[in-house]
């Protein structure tokens, strides 16, 4: 097909496949009516049964967990894709880093923006652990506060250097952190299976509802969770990253 | 024995995130053995999931989160035995591609062991799920790490392009998934399959069922590459490596029409009970024209692989109209037909994997007669073309019977369409055969449209890494996948008895009120007993016809081959005819992501509106 | 609070329907990351604070983040 | 009042055929990349909406006491994973369209063809 034709092709099918789609979603109660039972019941019964007041974090972890088990491998997966994927690219990237930063670094990060970049890193970390350990509290968790420390590594590559980094940080550490987090999560349901008689049944004692230390393995998996997620997005990060600052600068052109 | 249905999902992500993390501690050939072995456990965990299903649907509440008063809380696997009978497919045939990639890639690292875990994982979950929403995380999930596979080969832009079109328009078909999910949840405010079919059946049917229904269809159907929604399908599996094309041939497309079975007969066939028969002819008709154009495309193809990938889509079609005859014979013809096919095509896949690797080309003219020196390899790809074509005492034939014969008062049509399908896949293996092995026929093709150059300069634009390596032996852990698997194949054929259980096994998967009192009455839902066919009938009914397929399928191979001595004048004349089909055909398989997604929007226009119209 | 809840997902519309208009990826990412958090809102007055935090974590900062960076390298090798 | 109670449904359909529009006519890879995020966003916004309930707060019982009228936290819980699903999806996808651009120097879906032969 041309262009032309394409856009001529898909402007009758969309308006069928819109008309459908209208047609089929007046079919539901309008919004603001919510006849349940699934999340009625839930809300009811979940900050008794597993003493977690955030009832979002305590279907996303346990009532529902294997479809995050699931979610969080989607991750894994993705993340080893883009490994796989951008592989050619940083062997190539490896012959001349140096000077590449050099001529990344003279225009760019100034001394000030990296005084400010460390300064707000603090902040950020502080911010995206207590969004992590929280999930089971209030709104957040490790998906959440995984993206955000994430963010805080982004900081840590924005104003130092990066080569310098990647020499001190060693790559492996990024991957280790992404299997533990996914490979935590699974030991979690196999230890359910083996104390509590179900894959992620929880075994943990479940405390007093609303403290830190409380809704059993919510929290475990949250911190499984956020390591997977943190160290996943900083991977994701860092091998786009690592493509235009090892390579040069970024903005240019056209 | 709960464990026994969360482990074939729990070991292998188990693994693959432990592979990462061991990452450059482990030596290529540790990682190897890891992956076969673990691989091979889901095999046996499978195989013992499908003895214990046999005498009831087992379900598994994750976190032990048992329903009340008809209200799942959790999610619940329940496994009946085509669920467990897939896993355990998937397990053997994920042992069949580790065991072949042993050799096949000069350098894979540990990352490519995880991804293939991890698919069979999801794979594993997919098939055992008992809850919407759960079935479609594992749907992404397979799904993300097969276009990782589909575009491992990165020096190959090809590979690259087929990957990213295979991707956004597999994407879209998600999106269309969960918004069907969605609708059904605004509906019933629930998502297991068993409260939510439950819930529908006390009503007919309405507009929103129907355009959930629709939007769930078209989700799986893209996936199972139906045509209109197949145009990705041959640039993903023709560039994929070999071991990953494996699985996409003999499982992935296959699953697609796997959840429509599971979603129609768990869900949907309560409200849909009065509207079987304008269902079936919608359904039909999409999967009697997925069976032809797959095959008539099949047989205008030059590259191994994409052969190949059109015999999928064929073949695809074909197990479809099992399922579109929303019988349990149909469906269990087209359980058995599934798996016995997919190992076929797996294996062949293996052996054009092992002419690739030997050859360094998939080009079947620049392979003409060099097959001499591999001669042992060309009874086997005659022997898988024979399966191809559904002859005894290959599995697809019994699966081919049942189809047949669930189609009832119009079994010959049924038959008719088998014949012609299987006979262009299975003619087009043939020819290949003839012409890489024999040296036969012609050094260019009649009637082609491209010339020798530009196939020069895609063959050249196509060699990546894999088929650079260096022309070594073919070993053993080469050639033992592909006889394992049509060997599979052939046993599934030859168990006796095995039609008549899957008819009964099959009436159990399609008893919507029984699934439901199993997941949510929380016990063993008795067998249903279905009447037994004479089982002897169905198979001398089939086998004039399976003669035929093999008839037509050699004439049809013989005529490209030899085709020239045929008198110039009929021969011209057949061009006339074919060449501006030919032509038109090949124009509308441009591989560019836009066509793709607006054909995929089209057929959704289509098949959306011809539901409305028949199922209200 | 139904009016809240409809303009701002009038504006979700409108602003999805500027990331697909603009032609220009850079321009587009920029717009991409305001859709985001115009999402984000959306969801926190449909009363989801969980799911609007990981939508502007998610899609107002990182994915646009990541389009950048994609765009730069493919800008940088154009030349 | 009708269209109102039917807005965020409206707004989710748009959504999904405005993305695919621009996937459909894009002429950058990256440019159609993002077009799927907002395809992948109408989900999000059908499935906020189908869990709402007028005048219901969050399901967060931290300050409330339990039996306050909340909206669905199983919509929340899909949708809050599939942001960060999505998302990552999105990025396998930039990392293929950056390797194609590598490749072929092109990531213009109608020259791409025309390479392809």
């Amino acid at each position: 097909m041309t262009p032309v034709i394409r856009r001529r092709a898909f402007v009758p099918a969309a308006a069928v496949v819109g008309g459908l789609l209208v047609w089929g979603a007046t079919g539901l109660p309008p919004v603001g009516v919510y006849r349940g039972p699934y999340g009625l019941v839930l809300n009811q019964v979940a900050v008794a049964e597993r003493h977690a007041t955030n009832v979002v974090a305590a279907v996303t972890f346990d009532y529902r967990g294997i479809d995050t088990m699931g979610e969080e491998f989607i991750l894994f997966a993705a993340v080893i894709g883009v490994a796989i994927l951008l592989r050619a690219m940083r062997g190539e990237a490896e012959h001349e880093p140096q000077e590449a930063v050099r001529g990344r670094r003279v225009p760019g990060t100034s001394n000030a923006v990296r005084v400010v970049g460390l300064a707000l890193l603090g902040p950020i970390v502080l911010f995206g652990i207590y969004v992590v350990a929280h999930g089971h509290l209030t709104p957040g968790g490790g998906f959440q506060g995984g993206v955000v420390l994430a963010t805080g590594a982004l900081l840590v590559y924005l104003s130092g250097e990066y080569v310098t980094l990647r020499r001190v940080q060693p790559e492996h550490s990024i991957d280790l952190g992404e299997a533990l987090g996914a490979g935590g999560y699974v030991v979690v349901g196999l230890f359910g299976l083996v104390a509590g008689g179900a894959f992620l049944a929880n075994a943990l004692p479940l405390g007093t509802a609303g403290t830190l230390l409380s809704a059993g393995t919510i929290p475990v998996i949250n911190l499984a969770v956020g390591l997977e997620v943190a160290a996943g997005f900083t991977l994701l990060l860092s091998e786009f990253l690592e493509q235009t600052l090892v390579l040069g600068p970024g903005r240019s052109g056209r | 024995m709960p464990a026994l249905a969360a482990l074939p999902v729990a070991i292998p992500l188990l693994v693959a995130a432990a592979l990462v993390g061991a990452g450059p501690l482990l030596r290529r050939r540790v990682a190897d053995t890891v992956a076969i072995v673990t691989a091979a456990a889901v095999t046996v965990l499978g195989a013992a999931l499908l003895a214990r299903t046999l005498g009831g649907t087992t379900v598994v509440w994750f976190g032990g989160w048992t329903p009340r008063s008809g209200v799942a809380l959790g999610v619940a696997f329940a496994i009946d035995p085509i669920g467990a009978g897939m896993v355990t497919f998937a397990g053997l045939l994920m042992t069949a591609a580790l065991t072949f990639s042993w050799r096949y890639f000069d350098t894979v690292g540990i990352l490519f062991h995880a991804l293939m875990l991890v698919l069979l994982a999801a794979v594993a979950g997919f098939c055992s799920s008992g809850d919407l929403f759960n079935m479609f995380v594992f749907f992404e999930l397979l799904s993300v790490s097969a276009y990782a596979l589909a575009g491992y080969k990165i020096e190959d832009p090809g590979s690259l392009q087929g990957a990213l079109n295979f991707a956004v328009t597999n994407s879209v078909g998600a999106v269309m998934v969960l918004t069907g999910v969605a609708l059904l949840y605004g509906r019933t405010g629930a998502l297991n399959l068993a409260q939510i079919g439950t819930t529908l059946a006390a009503a007919p049917a309405d507009r929103l069922v129907v355009v959930a229904f629709a939007l769930l269809l078209v989700g799986f159907f893209v996936k199972a590459a139906v045509v209109p929604f197949h145009f990705w399908l041959a640039d993903a599996y023709a560039v994929a490596p070999t071991p990953v094309c494996v699985l996409f041939a003999g499982l992935l497309s296959e699953l697609g029409v796997y959840a429509v079975a599971r979603v129609y007969w768990s869900v949907f066939s309560g409200p849909f009970g009065g509207h079987t028969p304008g269902l079936r002819a919608a359904l039909l008709a999409g999967a009697a024209l997925t069976a032809l154009l797959g095959g008539v495309m099949c047989i205008l193809q030059h590259h191994l692989a994409r052969l190949l990938a059109f015999a999928t889509v064929s073949h695809v079609g074909l197990t479809l109209l099992g399922i579109a005859l929303l019988e349990p014979e149909g469906l269990a013809g087209a359980a058995l037909y599934t798996v016995a096919d997919g190992l076929v095509k797996a294996a062949l896949f293996v052996l054009v994997g092992i002419l690739a690797h030997r050859f360094g080309t998939l080009e079947e003219l620049e392979l003409r007669g060099q097959g001499r020196a591999l001669r042992w390899a060309a009874p086997l790809l005659v022997l898988g073309a024979v399966g191809l074509a559904g002859v005894p005492p290959f599995g697809t034939f019994v699966g081919k019977a049942l189809i047949e014969e669930g189609a009832g008062g119009a079994a010959h049509w049924m038959a008719a369409l088998f014949m012609v399908a299987s006979a262009l896949t299975a003619g087009a293996v043939l020819r290949v055969s003839g012409r890489v092995f024999a040296g036969w026929g012609p050094t260019v093709f009649g009637g082609r449209d491209e010339s020798a150059e530009e196939a020069a300069k895609r063959h050249e634009a196509e060699e990546g890494d894999e088929l650079r390596v260096s022309r070594s032996l073919i070993g053993p852990s080469m050639l033992v996948p592909a006889l394992v698997l049509l060997g599979s194949s052939i046993a599934i054929g030859m168990v006796p008895g095995l039609s008549d259980r899957a008819v009964v096994v099959a009436a159990r998967f399609a008893d919507r009120p029984a699934y439901a009192g199993a997941v949510l009455g929380g016990a063993r839902a008795a067998p249903t007993v279905a009447a037994p066919t004479p089982a002897g009938g169905r198979l001398v009914a089939a086998a004039p016809w399976t003669a035929g397929t093999l008839v037509l399928a050699v004439a049809g191979a013989a005529a490209a081959l030899f085709g020239r001595r045929l008198p110039s004048r009929l021969r011209r004349r057949g061009l006339r005819l074919t060449v501006p089909m030919v032509r038109a055909l090949r124009g509308l398989h441009s591989g560019q992501m836009g066509d793709s997604v607006t054909w995929l929007l089209i057929g959704t226009a289509g098949f959306g509106t011809v539901l409305a119209a028949v199922l209200r | 609070m139904t009016v809240l809840l409809a303009a701002v997902l009038l504006l979700v519309a409108a602003a999805g329907t500027a990331v697909v208009l603009v032609r220009d990826p850079v321009n587009q990412a920029i717009m991409a990351s305001f859709f985001g958090l115009l999402l984000g809102l959306a969801f926190l007055v449909l009363q989801a604070p969980d799911v609007a935090l990981s939508q502007i974590t998610v899609g107002a900062v990182a994915l646009p983040l990541m389009i950048l960076l994609a765009l730069a390298k493919v800008r940088r090798s154009r030349r | 009042m009708k269209v109102m109670d039917y807005l965020p449904y409206l707004v989710s359909a748009w959504l999904f055929l405005i993305g695919l529009y621009g996937i459909v006519t894009s002429r950058n890879l990256i440019h159609a990349v993002t077009c799927l995020a907002v395809v992948q966003s109408s989900t999000y916004v059908l499935l906020l909406a189908i869990g709402y309930r007028r005048g219901g707060t969050a399901p967060i019982f931290f300050d409330v006491p339990v039996g306050t009228r909340a909206v669905d936290p199983v919509v929340a819980s899909l949708a809050l994973t599939d942001v960060v699903v999505g998302a990552t999806v999105t990025a396998l996808l930039l990392a293929l369209a950056v390797q194609i651009h590598k490749r072929l120097g092109t990531l213009d879906p109608d020259e791409l063809r025309a390479m392809k032969g």
